[in-house]
């Protein structure tokens, strides 16, 4: 080590120890030879990554990222990240960065069946405007559509979202967090009136027991994990239980692991409600003044195509979201019939397990915290198991206090911020507005500064829909934006792929690297990722985090906000809006709707003087004004007041973050009850007031089967799902070679038994097939997973074993959410299915 | 209570049978008897032999749940199951001594567990893991006291090849193992089964 | 073994009235150096040793001197001295 | 030596944007082409197992595990990755002692031993395969910056 990476290093640890204990250091004491070349510009930033949220310090040289760490002074996770996180100085660099815009062409023009060749932005946006209008022509606005991201930043979604239902008329935007987020977001408006937790992360240090519903935490939200881990050993009373299909790391550190058979949590939390019911544990008084009840409709099928002979046999197929009103007999009736030995059967967890599970819920003096991710949401009945969670925190007023929490973790970084505050679902407007409802679209024109009757109120294509739809040619002129659908939506081979490339439709998608998404759509749009924009997510407990532009995109590359804006210039309101609307509000008449959507007069307020001079910000110098700002400020006029207020704008570069609802310049930790939340009025104790009646439902559901259970000939239960070193479907970490490294490439996880009963060893090539498709993988007897007999599991980052080729597009048919938990598959040897034989 | 035991004394030697028994042999000659003997002697020792050995085989070990549903079942994930060569080591292997008076002296022991199979003293997974550290402490006792003799019969420390070793191991081996300053099993606890609570345990924190 | 360079920092958490006193101690510490925070009675420390025992040692002696309240580690890095090509 | 490294990946930037595909194993990363084709399995790699450090990307990369881990327990009962990296097993087992970051508890208190935020290890780091990386990777480091003759070469 010479002189000038000693005296470096030295500054570096220095500067740091001067940030933690808030010191300016004297110029002179950093004691540098070589001037500015060693120093480093250091600024905050979100993970790019999960919905914990973390905060990341980002060094940045020269105008490239060199380094990241932890972020001391952020709450969430104060100085610690995975190692995901902490490789985030590489994702952005890998070599086959997308540069400039690709279209299929044949002889110099767009061709469906071409190859990719490189275009400008303009050539780009030319072909895709006149696509855009032959379709809105042909068809109508119900023909384009868009599949956004819990990635985007807010205001790409927000732009987003003004897009397409003001500028084109039509609801058919869903964001990638249908397929993680749904049936939690869907769950919280029906039983409180109001999207996201009521608690925060500050619970997990104060609970006394942590149920686990179908989280591996250890390995998809694992700074989250530290928090439990340290409550855990640092205080010995405390307990960890973990409900999963299989064990994995979380069962490792958890004092009770209960491997239940897929699909039977729904019977184990009703066992519970019934223990309560049947041991005295129930807080009447808490149930009398602050929870109705309710029965959900039964049989509601599987959320398949409607010729399905599943949803035609289903008797509540087509209103499934709806629920009765009930009272608290005819639940304890229902409940009645979830016995101990009747679940300890149909689950699989011994009498022991499930008693010792149900007492941590029943001891009024246990404070329980109820975590839940994938496991609960992509589940065929994901709403109902969301609400039976609700029901046990209901029914023993174990909510919204600190260590008392049920709470939903989410997947990416922005599916509170940005699919469900900002309203990127088919089906929503921002700060939980429904589009459905008329006075919630007359608020949003008003604020929108738009005509009366502009925005469409029928509920747009949800995400499997879409591709339902664009298979149908029914959907014909396609935007996907930050995300990886061909790879990550269900049964792809069947109900994805045709619609890519059906020749009626024409789609295009916005990555920063070449997925397998990219790779099957007609255009490719170069993208700005993470710091090379401006941005703000929302993570899992309410908390927005601010960043800024630190570096530039390569190439042409630009963000997606800046592409959504600049799109819009190409239109205008004759060529998209009805007649009788323009007609009835002249002022309107030929405007881009570039100037209607974004330089309304709000949305540009903000002059690029306004812009932080350290930073640069390409999207404010493009199109003249602050257009972070602008959306952000207008945006945050839905919800100031109403229960989601956000901080000033700048405020929120100067914090790690602040939990919404934000009143008088402070957060709230955990909403409802009064002296905690500044909406609860005075001496009410504790208020729902997402609800008109201020209470919150419980919703009483049964035990029903997943769409598909193994048979003879399909006998064995696939499940898919993450590891921790790729995040998702592995566009970013398979590019960091000590994330590839890691773990290097995708394995069909089986026990030992299961392999040995088919004649298979541990690395085999074999044949994983549904009735869907079949993909092969190798056999993987060890490791960190440790699969029950009966039961495989596959991680989907690795695209050259795309498992969502084998499985199924059931859906939860309240929250559309699709259930990647539970289908049936056989695994044959690849060289014996060679040769045609069966082992 | 003598007057007890005088009764069944008297009882005993009333029997016909023993009486028969302890009288010497009239009718059969001398050769008979030491061939029939010897015989008798190869036979009984055979069947005992058998016996012993079907009891000596993984089968029979996984044969009551409490050592398939839990050590088996850890050990099916472990390097002792499948490896490379396909050379793997059953129950037996690692648990019972191979050398003749050591094996008796273990299965009598063994007694033990029978018992405690009988009374259900480990027959669920909870009871199990309670007891786990109480079971894991004998075995690391006796393996330590017998110089992990049954490691051995595999594992030879003359046989290592040290270039086959990453330079971690081969350090480690060269240093402890050799010298005989410690054991296998000293270092290498918990590789075919999960460990127990390993507070107190030395090497471990 | 390899050599190995280790770099660490510390914040210094002292009483102010003894601060003087402390920056000469420090300034005696093998390896020890004051970036600054004299004001704040928070001192900015690094320290440069050959191996991570020497860091804790440091940081023991530093946390007894007389007047320091805390001596708290921030930073800490090390790498082979002959790593770098 | 390494600006001639440079000039070769600089190179290379045109065919790139005209999206010619550089990667081996590129399924991995893009899919099969076409999407509806089967393509076999790629065989599971080997671990590195060498015990050979890892020079980091920048100071607060946490290292990567140049051993295998399989087996290791870190569950409630045991953290075998303490029995050598804790500071009192360093001598016996010459591996290196868990950086002093460890002992700081949430709070940054510093404890006595190993603080229980940071008992799961393999959060942060995580062992390798010997595979070679599917894309190369231009991630450059703050010594390749900071060094004069590297300055002007970068385009942007």
């Amino acid at each position: 080590m010479d002189l000038t990476r000693r005296t470096l290093l030295k500054t570096q640890a220095a500067t740091a120890a001067a940030a933690a204990a808030n010191v300016v250091l004297p110029a002179s004491a950093q004691n540098i030879p070589t001037g500015e070349d060693i120093q480093l510009q250091w600024s905050k930033a979100p993970c790019r990554f999960c919905g914990t949220g973390c905060g990341v310090m980002v060094g940045v040289k020269d105008g490239r990222v060199v380094a990241t760490h932890g972020d001391m002074k952020a709450e969430v996770n104060r100085g610690l990240n995975c190692v995901k996180g902490y490789f985030l100085s590489k994702i952005m660099y890998g070599s086959d960065r997308l540069t400039q815009p690709l279209m299929r062409m044949k002889n110099g023009q767009y061709a469906k069946d071409g190859e990719f060749q490189p275009v400008s932005w303009d050539q780009a946006f030319d072909e895709m405007a006149r696509q855009w209008k032959r379709v809105l022509k042909e068809k109508g606005p119900e023909a384009v559509g868009m599949f956004g991201s819990g990635q985007w930043t807010i205001w790409e979604g927000y732009a987003a979202s003004k897009l397409m239902r003001a500028g084109f008329r039509t609801n058919n935007l869903d964001p990638n967090a249908r397929h993680c987020m749904a049936s939690a977001a869907v769950t919280f408006i029906r039983t409180f009136g109001m999207d996201e937790p009521m608690g925060c992360y500050d619970d997990f240090e104060n609970a006394d027991a942590f149920v686990l519903w179908g989280s591996n935490m250890a390995e998809m939200h694992p700074i989250l994990w530290t928090r439990v881990t340290d409550r855990r050993l640092s205080h010995p009373h405390v307990r960890i239980a973990t409900l999963s299909t299989y064990e994995h790391r979380t069962t490792d550190l958890s004092d009770m692991a209960l491997v239940f058979k897929p699909g039977t949590d729904l019977a184990i939390l009703n066992y519970i409600a019934n223990y309560l019911i049947q041991n005295n544990a129930v807080n009447r008084e808490f149930m009398d003044k602050h929870v109705n009840i309710r029965m959900a409709n039964t049989d509601i099928g599987y959320g398949l195509r409607p010729d399905h002979v599943l949803e035609q046999r289903a008797q509540h197929a087509n209103d499934a979201q709806v629920s009765q009103p009930s009272n608290f007999e005819a639940y304890a009736k229902l409940m009645s019939e979830y016995t101990l030995e009747r679940v300890s059967e149909l689950s699989g967890v011994s009498k022991e397990k499930l008693e010792a599970l149900a007492k941590l819920y029943a001891d009024p003096k246990t404070k329980v915290m109820s975590l839940w991710t994938m496991g609960f949401n992509q589940h065929v009945r994901g709403v109902w198991a969301n609400h039976m969670v609700y029901n046990l925190h209901l029914m023993t007023g174990k909510i919204s206090e600190p260590g008392n929490s049920p709470f939903s973790l989410t997947g990416q970084p922005s599916a509170c911020g940005t699919a469900r505050e900002v309203g990127t679902f088919a089906h929503r407007l921002p700060a939980d507005m429904q589009v459905n409802n008329p006075e919630h679209r007359k608020h949003a024109e008003e604020i929108w500064k738009l005509p009366h009757g502009l925005l469409p109120e029928k509920v747009g294509y949800h995400a499997v829909q879409q591709d339902r739809m664009l298979k149908d040619g029914k959907l014909n002129a396609y935007w996907i934006m930050c995300n990886n659908n061909l790879q990550t939506a269900p049964n792809t081979n069947n109900e994805t792929y045709p619609g890519y490339r059906n020749p009626s439709n024409f789609v295009v998608v916005s990555d920063a690297y070449p997925t397998v998404t990219a790779m099957a759509a007609d255009l490719i749009l170069p993208a700005a990722m993470w710091v090379e924009k401006e941005g703000a997510y929302g993570n899992a407990e309410r908390r927005t985090h601010f960043w800024h532009q630190l570096v530039n995109a390569p190439g042409d590359a630009r963000s997606d906000l800046w592409q959504l804006m600049e799109f819009s210039k190409r239109f205008t309101t004759d060529e998209v809006w009805p007649k009788e609307i323009l007609d009835a509000n002249p002022e309107y008449k030929g405007m881009s709707l570039f100037d209607v959507l974004y330089a309304n007069g709000e949305v540009n307020k903000f002059p690029v003087s306004e812009l932080d001079p350290a930073y640069e910000n390409r999207e404010s110098k493009a199109f003249g004004f602050y257009v972070q700002k602008g959306l952000f400020e207008e945006y945050a006029a839905f919800g100031r007041g109403h229960g989601h207020d956000l901080a000033p704008f700048e405020a929120y570069h100067q914090v790690r973050g602040l939990r919404w609802p934000v009143v008088d310049g402070k957060e709230t930790l955990w909403r409802y009850r009064e002296g905690l939340d500044p909406y609860v009025e005075k001496g009410a104790g504790i208020q729902f007031y997402g609800n008109p009646d201020k209470k919150a439902n419980l919703v009483a559901a049964p035990y029903e089967p997943p769409a598909e259970v193994p048979d003879s000939e399909y006998d064995l239960w696939l499940v898919t799902g993450r590891v921790l070193e790729h995040w998702h479907s592995g566009s970013m970490t398979l590019r960091v070679p000590e994330l590839y490294k890691a773990f290097s490439g995708a394995v069909l996880f089986m026990h030992p038994d299961d392999a040995a009963k088919r004649n298979l060893r541990r690395g085999q090539e074999v044949r994983i097939v549904s009735r869907r498709g079949e993909i092969r993988s190798r056999v993987e007897t060890r490791g960190r997973n440790k699969m029950p007999p009966g039961v495989v599991f596959v991680p989907f980052f690795d695209a050259s074993q795309l498992i969502n080729k084998v499985t199924l597009d059931a859906t939860d048919p309240i929250s559309k959410q699709t259930d990647f938990k539970k289908c049936a598959v056989k695994v044959v040897l690849a060289a014996t299915a060679d040769a045609g034989e069966r082992p | 209570m003598a007057a007890g035991i005088a009764r069944a004394w008297d009882w005993f030697w009333a029997n016909p049978w023993i009486k028969t028994a302890t009288r010497p042999p009239v009718y059969l000659s001398l050769a008979f008897l030491t061939l029939g003997g010897f015989v008798a002697g190869v036979a009984f020792w055979g069947a005992f032999n058998t016996a012993l050995e079907a009891t000596n085989t993984e089968k029979f070990c996984t044969s009551c749940h409490e050592m398939e549903s839990n050590v088996f079942e850890e050990l099916k994930g472990t390097i002792h199951f499948t490896n490379r060569s396909g050379v793997r080591a059953t129950c037996p292997d690692c648990h019972v001594p191979h050398q003749w008076t050591n094996k008796i002296a273990r299965k009598m022991q063994a007694s033990k567990e029978v018992w405690g199979h009988i009374f259900g003293s480990i027959d669920t997974r909870e009871k199990f893991l309670a007891l786990r550290r109480h079971l894991a402490d004998r075995e690391w006792a006796r393996m330590k006291a017998n110089d992990s003799l049954e490691c051995r019969n595999c594992h030879s420390s003359e046989s290592m090849d040290l270039t086959k070793q990453n330079p971690r191991a081969a350090s480690a081996h060269e240093r402890f193992l050799f010298t005989g300053e410690k054991t296998c099993i000293d270092c290498h606890k918990g590789i075919a089964h999960r460990l127990p609570d390993m507070s107190g345990v030395p090497g471990w924190q | 073994m390899s050599r190995e360079c280790h770099i660490s920092s510390l914040v210094v958490h002292s009483r102010p009235e003894r601060i003087p006193a402390i920056i000469e101690r420090i300034a005696g510490v093998e390896g020890a150096e004051i970036h600054g925070g004299q004001e704040t009675g928070k001192l900015i420390v690094t320290l440069e040793t050959e191996t991570e025992n020497q860091v804790v040692e440091r940081i023991n002696a530093i946390q007894l001197l007389d007047g320091v309240l805390a001596a708290t580690l921030v930073f800490h890095h090390f790498e082979p001295v002959q790593e770098r090509e | 030596m390494r600006r001639l490294a440079f000039a070769c990946l600089l190179s290379l930037v045109p065919c790139l944007t005209a999206g010619v595909i550089l990667a081996q194993e590129a399924p991995r990363l893009r899919g099969p082409d076409p999407f509806t084709k089967e393509i076999p399995a790629p065989p599971m790699q080997r671990q590195v197992t060498n015990d050979v450090r890892v020079r980091r990307n920048y100071p607060d990369q946490p290292p990567v595990i140049p051993h295998a881990i399989e087996g290791y327990a870190v569950d409630l009962n045991a953290n075998k990755c303490m029995s050598c990296h804790a500071r009192k097993f360093t001598e016996q087992s010459q591996a290196p002692m868990i950086s002093v970051t460890h002992y700081q508890d949430r709070d940054g208190n510093t404890l006595g031993g190993l603080a229980p935020r940071r008992y799961v290890c393999v959060s942060c780091h995580v062992p390798q395969t010997t595979a070679s990386p599917l894309v190369e990777n231009r991630f450059t480091d703050m010594d390749a910056l900071t060094e004069p003759e590297r300055q002007p070469a970068r385009g942007r």
